[in-house]
């Protein structure tokens, strides 16, 4: 029964994936690139930097690269509290 | 120093979490330092809503010369990474900070006992951190890195209790609930970036056209959000995540989870309010999302014998009633005097009992705390006589039971008032299932207070005392807020839920930053 | 788990790994590559050397070693860097670029060879989010070295 | 859209990775099969979000060294910048899972998941 | 500022409400005060009267949490089965449900193209 159900859901969800990637733009071909344009033409005299994906981690996007940098932290937090020590305090 | 202010909600939160790891293994120093750090975002967020409620939105543009320099000269797209603080975000920020505020307040005496306390509090901070994210981001990638901070740190919380295994169990399942609702909210903005080829949300939104890929983006959204703000039948995380959730936690999780709320909010009013199309399709599915949430939230509750999980089932079914309220809005959006007439009190109701569901639910999970605290125990069925060795826990959690139930002079009542009275309007039906939710809702409260406190004292709680004073302080903050709430809706309504209703109205006052028409 | 064949292939490779690491980090900009992957680099590197050592050699080895106190001035040092841009820009303004600064140099339009000293602030975020990076990522492989290793009346 | 199944090929690919992870999310018993499945939704999206970023014929946006003809033809940067977060997300979602999944063997002793549930009802 | 919140089709003012408050406790505590004087603490008159049989001990009378509103849930024996059978706590079900409910939805929000 689970089962059953379980692969209906499944099957639904995963019609719906296909016919997404059926109809998406055909690859290799972006319709509206101007903010990459931007990236790939003023990253040299913005960001000062030959490698366009930084310029964009580091420089454009940087936010979002802190907040990368926040996540790593918070799951090194995280596993180093799950995994800690818990001497003896059983209840 | 005013124009900074979005980005110093991110960025004082998060040196506080950055230097906790720093304390080691002073337990004292550093929840003292936590608590003054979420104190300090507690002035900033109310400085912002001020700020923004007097002066319109504000925009923040990461690495720009200036603030508010969204295009770059002669360009017609937004490039960077931006902050677009209106009054619904605003809002937001102010639950988030108070309840990180109290929560850490709470936490210093309710953990006391515990070891690896600087990364408890490292992880409330960046708990905030990813919650203020979240609410002030107008940018969705952005938005999905503040939903995997804040879902990281709120499971590693849930988990922090390692010596007992239902804590282990409910952090995997909440990680993995919301490592798949935040995969497919990337896949979504994935599926739009390769539409229109930008990330800004405003942007996105003036551009969105309703054909199929769209349809399924907004479809992916909204179901993630939808599983991550605990709507039934997508709700089962929740009894096991803020059941096992330290007390201390539990105000900041219930942020984070209305935080999700919010941003599907932002997706259906603002990313998708271009869509003219039957909207009120979607605002049909919310609420009927909600008032099954609502029911079968509070039915479930009413057979619970652990004290946190039957306030959690609470919880899923308060999140009905702003699901409700705010669906009824979005039903009418587009008829400009169905809105007047009904639709826009309908969201204010919505709306208004987000933070007054924050408050009392964050009340009552405290109470919770705090008997689990004193007695060792959450089985409802081994508690009672509690009320004379208890008397402010008491006091509280009646307050709180009261204010759920939308008993008057309570802040529940108000909000619950406005979405009775607007349901109504647009089908009989929904105000019957929330009335009967209500009843039912008092019903369960009533079998706690008689368990829990009432009663003959037992002897096994001889030696049971009063909770410490920290814990203490911050349940009372939260009463009085209760009855200040109930007795005085208008402070809230006027100044801060109806600007943030209209921020969620006027979608084109959004959409329309930085000059750009 | 260490065999005579991962201790050898460890003292050759972990230096060189470590090197490449650091070389991923410092040339960020210019070459594919950054502070993330070369700090992934760097602490695989480490992590040879965990695996290639038993528990006691493993505690005694990174004793020392502040991974805690690298991975908050890593992560402090970025948030530092952002704010430098509060003053008179915005936060994560580049304001080292084109300053003349150290990493600050600017970069000539075109294909280039590229140039080391610059960047502006990208080399600065590259280097502590390397930082970051390699002591968070080392810390997890050495909890979970020490949790398999742990004896069963230890838990 | 001749033949656009295709041309889209990688598209599909991503479905059928995706269709991949819910399935071993949803009917694997093993706990550590949930978090392979969890691992095999964050590659498809991934690469979806690489494959976007692609321009026929392009080059790495990396103007070091660059063959002359790279200038005005490279592929789009940001998908490779937003991959390369989800990345490290991914690692920390990863390890955290890891963890809670040693806790779970130490105290349930089992790592079959329709044993993992205390916490029910 | 005013403390009257206007609603759709009425009003709510708390200080209002409180007013009433007042003044139905006052009717109450009126009436209250014209009942019979009689009792009297500490005497046998505040004990129970259960037939002439021993009054049982404090804990023993006690009512369950898990007892109370027994004959709402034992009404709603059968709706209850199927929430118990939904709610399995596995978390594979989880994800199910969540593939679940996203193709509705999103079947019905494509449903007007």
């Amino acid at each position: 029964m689970r089962r059953a159900l379980g692969l209906f859901a499944f099957l639904s969800f995963i019609i719906l994936l296909l016919a997404v990637a059926i109809s998406l733009r055909p690859f290799g071909e972006p319709p509206h690139a101007e903010m990459d344009t931007y990236f790939i033409e003023h990253a040299q005299e913005e960001a000062s930097a030959n490698n366009v994906v930084t310029s964009v981690v580091f420089d454009y996007r940087g936010f979002d690269t802190l907040g990368e940098a926040t996540v790593l932290f918070t799951a090194v937090s995280g596993v180093l509290m799950a995994l800690r020590h818990y001497g003896g305090k059983e209840k | 120093m005013m124009e900074h202010l979005p980005a110093l909600m991110i960025a004082i939160p998060l040196f506080g979490a950055f230097t906790a790891p720093l304390f080691k293994k002073h337990y004292k120093e550093v929840s003292i330092w936590a608590i003054i750090i979420t104190g300090i975002t507690v002035v900033l967020s109310l400085l912002l809503a001020k700020e923004v409620v007097t002066g319109g939105i504000m925009v923040y543009v990461f690495g720009a010369d200036k603030p508010t320099l969204v295009l770059p000269s002669g360009y017609s797209v937004p490039i960077r990474i931006m902050f677009e603080v209106d009054a619904m975000s605003a809002f937001m920020a102010i639950s988030a900070t108070l309840m990180s505020f109290i929560g850490a307040i709470y936490s210093y005496s309710h953990v006391e006992r515990e070891t690896g306390l600087e990364k408890y509090y490292a992880l409330l901070m960046l708990l905030e951190v990813g919650i203020l994210g979240m609410v002030l981001t107008g940018d969705l990638f952005n938005l999905f890195v503040f939903l995997e901070i804040a879902g990281i740190a709120g499971s590693a919380l849930v988990g922090f209790r390692n010596y007992r295994g239902e804590a282990s169990e409910a952090g995997i399942k909440y990680l993995i609930v919301s490592a798949v609702a935040s995969l497919m909210v990337l896949f979504a903005v994935g599926i739009l970036y390769g539409q229109y080829g930008n990330l800004n949300l405003a942007y996105i939104a003036k551009n969105v056209s309703f054909n199929m890929v769209d349809m399924v983006a907004f479809g992916l959204l909204f179901t993630s959000f939808a599983m991550k703000c605990g709507a039934v039948p997508m709700h089962y995380w929740v009894p096991d995540a803020y059941t096992e959730v330290p007390a201390g936690i539990n105000p900041p999780l219930l942020v984070a989870t209305y935080a999700s709320l919010y941003a599907l909010f932002r997706v259906s009013f603002t990313l998708f309010a271009n869509v003219v199309i039957d909207l009120a399709r979607v605002g049909w599915i919310m609420s009927i999302l909600g008032v099954l949430t609502m029911f079968i939230g509070v039915t479930m509750a009413l057979v619970q014998k652990d004290v946190k999980r039957l306030m959690s089932y609470h919880a899923i079914s308060q999140t009905g009633y702003m699901l409700l309220g705010v669906g009824v809005g979005l039903t009418v959006l587009h008829d400009p005097s169905k809105l007047a007439e009904f639709g826009r009190d309908a969201m204010a109701g919505g709306v208004f009992h987000i933070i007054n569901h924050i408050i009392y639910k964050s009340l009552l999970l405290m109470t919770a705390g705090a008997l689990f605290y004193a007695t060792g125990t959450r089985n409802l069925n081994e508690m009672g006589g509690l009320a004379r060795k208890m008397p402010i826990t008491t006091i509280s959690f009646m307050i709180g039971a009261a204010a759920i139930s939308g008993l008057p002079p309570f802040n529940g009542f108000a909000s619950k008032l406005l979405i009775y009275e607007t349901s109504y309007r647009l089908n009989p039906l929904l105000t019957v299932f929330a009335m009967v939710t209500s009843v039912l809702t008092l019903a369960s409260f009533v079998k706690v207070f008689a368990s829990a406190f009432l009663g003959p004292p037992l002897e096994k709680f001889e030696n049971t005392r009063e909770v410490p004073k920290p814990m203490i302080i911050a349940m009372v903050i939260l009463a009085a807020l209760c009855i200040l709430f109930g007795l005085f809706p208008n402070l809230v309504l006027d100044k801060l839920v109806y600007p943030a209703v209209d921020a969620l109205i006027n979608s084109a006052q959004y959409h329309s930053w930085g000059g750009l028409a | 788990m260490t065999t005579t064949i991962i201790r050898t292939t460890t003292k050759i490779l972990a230096p060189l790994i470590l090197v490449f690491g650091s070389y991923i980090i410092l040339h960020g900009h210019l070459t594919p590559g950054g502070g993330f992957q070369g700090g992934a680099v760097f602490a695989s590197g480490l992590a040879l050397l965990i695996v290639a050592n038993n528990k006691e050699k493993v505690k005694e080895l990174f004793d020392k070693v502040p991974l805690t106190q690298l991975e908050s001035l890593g992560a402090l040092g970025f948030l530092g860097i952002g704010a430098l841009g509060l003053m008179g820009y915005t936060f994560l303004k580049n304001v080292i670029a084109n300053s003349g600064l150290l990493f600050g140099a600017p970069t000539p339009k075109g294909i280039n060879p590229g140039y080391l000293n610059t960047g502006g602030t990208l080399s600065y975020l590259n280097i502590f989010v390397g930082t970051k990076v390699l002591a968070g990522l080392t810390s997890i492989v050495l909890i979970f070295f020490l949790i398999l290793r742990r004896e069963k009346d230890e838990w | 859209m001749n033949g656009s199944i295709f041309v889209n090929l990688p598209f599909i690919v991503v479905a059928v990775l995706l269709a991949l992870g819910f399935y071993t999310i949803g009917f694997k018993r093993n706990l550590i099969k949930v978090v392979i499945g969890i691992e095999i939704l964050e590659g498809a999206v991934n690469m979806f979000i690489v494959a976007l970023g692609y321009v026929k014929g392009g080059y790495a946006p990396i103007y070091t060294q660059a063959p002359p003809e790279a200038a005005g033809k490279m592929v789009l940067p940001t998908p490779q910048a937003l991959t390369l977060t989800s990345i490290v997300i991914g690692v920390a979602v990863t390890a955290l899972m890891l963890a809670f999944a040693v806790n779970i063997y130490k105290h349930y002793g089992t790592l079959d998941v329709t044993k993992i549930r205390r916490l029910r009802g | 500022m005013s403390f009257t919140l206007t609603t759709p089709s009425g009003f709510w003012n708390p200080l209002l409400w409180l007013i009433f408050l007042v003044l139905f406790g006052i009717i109450a505590y009126l009436i209250y005060s014209r009942g019979n004087p009689s009792y009297k603490k500490e005497t046998e008159q505040i004990r129970p009267y259960l037939s002439g049989n021993p009054e049982p001990t404090k804990e023993k009378i006690q009512v369950k949490a898990g007892d109370i509103y027994w004959g709402f849930i034992e009404a709603l024996k059968e709706y209850y089965k199927v929430l118990q059978a939904i709610h399995t706590g596995d978390m594979r079900d989880y994800i199910l449900w969540y593939l679940g409910i996203g193709a509705i939805i999103t079947f019905v929000l494509i449903g007007g193209v």
